[in-house]
């Protein structure tokens, strides 16, 4: 019965889509601005567990691609039960400038990932208090989990240009 | 006779000291089951410790180490080991008492010094600890001070193995239970070694001291087992009238602050603190009050 | 009171790893704690874009030092569930002893560390000696001491060797025949409770709220286990407990890893019993021209340190198109370590630190 | 102590305490770390030798630079050779301080760790196993004894150029040069 969730969803929200695959999983894709109040819902609905926030280039449609994947730590889902087991909610950005409302407020756990995306992907989480640097050390014109960041050419230049030190022959 | 007393009596409480310090990592490594490094492994480092090239953080750090180092020296020159014991005349308890402070005070100078954070939270521990074992320390003296009626520990000494044991001297025994509790916060083993606890504060005071200055900490460190235990042995275990006697009695008693450190883990500052002003000062109390009952 | 702000690590011998955290303190307490992580930072997801899928069985291992198979079978879970290749039953069994063999071995090292961290040097180095025992275990098994990368699509890389099982069943006894000796030093320890009871409460509500899982969630109360509500492997085919504990501090997320290690052990006997025999792998395509139809999944399994999960992503070429793994110390080591440390002595940082058995390199990736 | 060695002790007692005491700097910079505690713990132990970790840079003499250098890992093992009293030895663990190793791509490694500090001896490997670190002990030992182990005097002598590589990859370096002069080249 994964489609009572899905119904609901299809009801409250009108511009999200929504698919049950297999094994009780949800996929739900929906715009910037829907992304909270959608993670709100699901919060409310019992899906209280934000395992993961994740991102992905899609450099040939041009697009930043969100992941949130949700479950559930007390219900275990499944086909028996009313809801899905996972649910994964996706939202495209424009490779340009991406940018999405945080949701910190309705995840704390989103933080640090955010946080992450930020950085890696140069995704901008408006109404973040702190996206300072995590990682890197360096700047980097181009942030380094794009996919036009070549980081074999970064490594050939920067490294490879150090030389060894010892007497000048 | 006496000026050969000077002569030996630092290098034979800096043999023991050494001796025991290799006995600790060896004693450790066996109950860890593994075989350890040789006995003398401390004199190696610190010959190292000696070769390597040392930076000092000014005149008052440099001060500072020796002055603990110093103050050591001159306390143990105020201890008999067997009869050697060439202050025998002067001071006593008192100056002991007073001059065991010395070594905490110049390794606060240096640390001060340094500038170090781990440094200065190691001194503030180290205090707090002194703090603790100060208060039992002092009953314990008092009362082998009441006991014997003297201040000179040479006399205590004499006063022990003159007496037979009889029902005055009981609460001595709930006096040396008391030293024996504290002993391990006197000496800085395991379960009160909060001052230089490596894995919280990267060795507290001796974080910024290298090359020499870290050899002469070493060396005060191994002066201190022997002030500590040798306390012990002359206060409360009647000494012995020659050294080879007295080191074995110092080697049952640091045994045995060996087997509390290898069995506890390290407490925190105010635990520390706790439990010294618990068990161990209500029996150094308990045994001054008992010793004063019994003298009137 | 002055407030102060505080670096703590990298260099540090109470920690495990290459992290450090700035801490603003009031005299001993902590008022703010900032973790501060990227001291291990590789871009392993990135490398993992630029390599081929059979390529990365010896890249996701090295993400996590202290227990890579947990690694290995995440990526193997992805890959399998991507590609839609089926696992013999056999090798099911195996890979269970494997990851449960590794559970024991990760959960002594972390055991290790904590006494260590403890000053309690004699039972670090029991641990660290039985751990060792394990990892000889491994090395006949897989060749490896420290990376295995055993676990393959489709199976594992090889069945056990002859007389192997004896073997395994005489060090684990071997071990459990130290668990009195352990519960009398260090478990029962008075000492050990007063500075492990009490410290680095974590809440329920903050646990679930803050993505905690593992036994930081387990030690709160709840029985949340992937391999018990998720079950992958061979850990639905015998009985097994869940160990909770309720107070959710130090002491009891000791407790319930100590307990765990136990279930392990008495799990291992159990699958080796119920083992049955055939094939330990399914041919997969010539790795080379090896494909995978375009997709994405989310695939999560138990490590010893909490949920481990894997976004993994196929554009339908031969290479990952993105891989994005969820591990257990990024909330750990980040969001709820932040919280926990507020209002804690700067003493017990480590302590807390490794009672919630953050490792580094899983943070930075 | 056979008699070989007692005359060494007598010959150059400093050199041979420096041999038999080396003190580790505990930082653990990469996978590495996870076989050093076996070594230093029951199964190998390293004590037995001489080698133990010491908690603070200034008590050591040894630098084990355990696996692959993150560039913000870098600036803190710089600082921490430069707060090592000399004499100082420094081992690169693994494959990775040699070329990078498998992260010979990542962006976030440095490759060549001899480029930024003075090595005197590599264990190859990943991992190299804790009998690996004996070896490399043992030739260690060889090299102080034939006074080949000279990190320290190179790192004085080419300092201008380990500065400059080191500012290369990491932008300016907040704490000022460890010899002033820029070293003697």
């Amino acid at each position: 019965m994964t489609h009572s969730l899905k119904a609901r969803l299809d009801s409250v929200f009108k511009d999200i889509e929504t698919e049950a695959g297999r094994d009780g999983r949800l996929t739900v894709i929906a715009t910037a601005e829907s992304v909270v109040p959608v993670l709100r819902f699901l919060k409310e609905a019992g899906h209280d567990y934000l395992q993961l926030v994740s991102c992905v280039d899609w450099i040939d449609r041009g697009e930043i691609e969100i992941v949130y994947v949700l479950s559930s730590y007390l219900r275990t889902g499944g086909e028996a039960e009313d809801d899905p087991a996972e649910i994964v909610l996706k939202t495209r950005l424009p490779r340009s400038a991406p940018s999405l409302p945080t949701s910190i407020h309705v995840f704390p756990a989103a933080e640090p990932y955010e946080r992450e995306m930020h950085e890696l992907y140069g995704v901008r989480f408006e109404g973040h208090p702190r996206l300072t640097p995590l990682f890197l050390e360096r700047e980097y014109e181009i942030p380094p989990f794009r996919k036009d960041f070549d980081t074999r050419q970064y490594v050939k230049d920067l490294f490879g240009s150090v030389p060894p030190v010892g007497e000048k022959s | 006779m006496r000026i050969l007393g000077f002569v030996i009596s630092p290098l034979a409480a800096l043999a023991v000291g050494i001796f025991f310090l290799g006995l600790t990592r060896r004693f450790m490594a066996r109950t860890q089951w593994r075989y350890g490094p040789p006995l003398y492994q401390p004199l190696i480092d610190m010959l190292r410790f000696f070769t390597q090239k040392s930076v000092s953080h000014g005149a008052i750090f440099d001060l500072g180490v020796i002055l603990s180092l110093a103050g050591s020296l001159v306390v143990v020159l105020f201890l008999p080991f067997g009869r050697i014991c060439p202050l025998q005349g002067s001071g006593g308890l008192l100056v002991v008492l007073y001059l065991m402070l010395l070594a905490p005070l110049g390794l606060a100078l240096s640390a001060g010094e340094a500038a170090n954070p781990n440094s200065s939270i190691g001194i503030s521990r180290m205090f707090a600890l002194a703090l603790g074992y100060e208060v039992p320390l002092l009953l314990i003296v008092l009362a082998a001070m009441t006991r014997y009626d003297t201040i000179s520990i040479v006399e205590i000494v004499a006063a022990q193995r003159a007496a037979v044991p009889n029902l005055a001297t009981f609460p001595l025994v709930l006096s040396g239970i008391a030293y024996l509790l504290i002993l391990p916060a006197l000496l800085g083993l395991r379960p009160f070694d909060v001052a230089q606890a490596p894995q919280e504060i990267s060795s507290g005071p001796l974080a910024e001291l290298g090359g020499r200055y870290l050899a002469l900490a070493q060396i005060q460190n191994a002066l201190s087992l022997f002030i500590g235990i040798s306390l012990f042995v002359n206060l409360m275990w009647g000494g012995a009238s020659n050294p080879l006697v007295f080191f074995l009695k110092m080697l049952v008693v640091f045994a045995f602050g060996l087997w509390i450190s290898a069995s506890f883990p390290r407490l925190r500052v105010e635990q520390a603190v706790r439990y010294l002003w618990r068990w161990p000062t209500l029996l150094a109390f308990v045994g001054l009050l008992l010793v004063v009952v019994i003298r009137r | 009171m002055r407030e102060l702000e505080l670096y703590f690590g990298p260099q540090h011998l109470g920690m495990v790893g290459n992290f450090s955290i700035t801490l603003t303190v009031e005299g001993d307490r902590i008022v703010k704690a900032a973790a501060n992580p990227g001291y291990l930072h590789r871009g392993f997801e990135k490398l993992m874009e630029l390599r081929s899928w059979i390529q990365n069985f010896p890249m996701v291992c090295r993400m996590n030092v202290v227990e890579p198979d947990s690694m290995e079978m995440i990526y193997a879970m992805g890959v399998e569930r991507l590609a839609g290749i089926e696992v013999p039953e056999r090798a099911q069994f195996i890979r269970s002893i494997y990851l449960e063999l590794a559970r024991v071995g990760s959960h002594l090292f972390g055991l290790w560390a904590y006494a260590n961290m403890l000053g309690f040097d004699t039972v670090s180095q029991w641990a660290m000696y039985h751990r060792d025992l394990i990892l000889d275990l491994f090395e006949e098994l897989t060749g490896g001491r420290v990376y295995h990368i055993y676990i393959w699509p489709g199976g594992v890389r090889r069945d056990f060797p002859e007389g192997f099982e004896d073997r395994l069943v005489t060090t684990l006894h071997s071990i459990g025949g130290h668990v009195p000796n352990y519960d009398a030093a260090f478990f029962h320890n008075p000492v050990f409770r007063q500075r492990a009871a009490g410290i680095g409460t974590v809440t329920r509500e903050d646990a679930l709220a803050l993505g905690g899982t593992g036994q930081v969630l387990r030690a709160t109360g709840m029985g949340y286990d992937i391999r018990k509500v998720d079950p992958y492997a061979a850990y639905g085919r015998v009985p097994w407990d869940v160990h909770t504990r309720q107070e959710g501090d130090a002491y009891s997320r000791i407790w319930v890893v100590r307990d765990e290690m136990i279930e392990s052990v008495h799990m291992i006997f159990k699958l080796l019993d119920a083992m049955p025999k055939g094939d330990v792998y399914n041919r997969i395509p010539n790795p080379f021209k090896w494909h995978i139809p375009e997709g994405d999944a989310y695939v999560r399994c138990e490590s010893s340190r909490g949920e481990l999960g894997l976004y993994i992503v196929s554009d339908g070429g031969d290479k990952p198109y993105r891989a994005h793994v969820r591990t257990p110390s990024y909330p750990h080591g980040m969001t709820i370590l932040e919280k926990v440390l507020v209002g804690e002595d700067i003493a017990d940082v480590g302590n807390i630190m490794i009672s919630l058995y953050v490792v580094a390199p899983e943070i930075d990736r | 102590m056979d008699r070989n060695q007692l005359v060494k002790w007598l010959q150059a007692p400093a050199k041979m305490a420096h041999k038999y005491s080396l003190h580790a700097v505990y930082f653990c910079t990469g996978c590495g770390i996870i076989e050093v505690p076996p070594t230093i713990t029951a199964r190998w132990d390293a004590e037995r030798f001489g080698v133990i970790p010491t908690a603070t840079p200034r008590h050591a003499n040894l630098f084990l630079i355990t696996g692959y250098v993150s560039l913000k890992t870098l600036r803190a093992i710089i600082r921490t050779y430069e707060q090592m009293p000399e004499p100082k030895f420094s081992v690169g663990f693994g494959s990775c301080p040699i070329n990078g190793g498998m992260y010979y791509d990542s962006y976030n490694t440095i490759k060549h760790l001899d480029r930024y500090m003075p090595i005197d001896g590599y264990i190859a490997g990943c991992m190299p196993r804790p009998e690996a670190i004996f070896v490399a002990v043992t030739h260690l030992w060889t090299l102080i004894d034939k006074d080949m182990a000279d990190g320290y005097k190179r790192y004085r002598r080419y300092y201008a150029q380990y500065r400059a590589n080191q500012e290369r990859v990491l932008g300016r370096l907040e704490w000022p040069p460890l010899f002033p002069a820029g070293g003697d080249a």
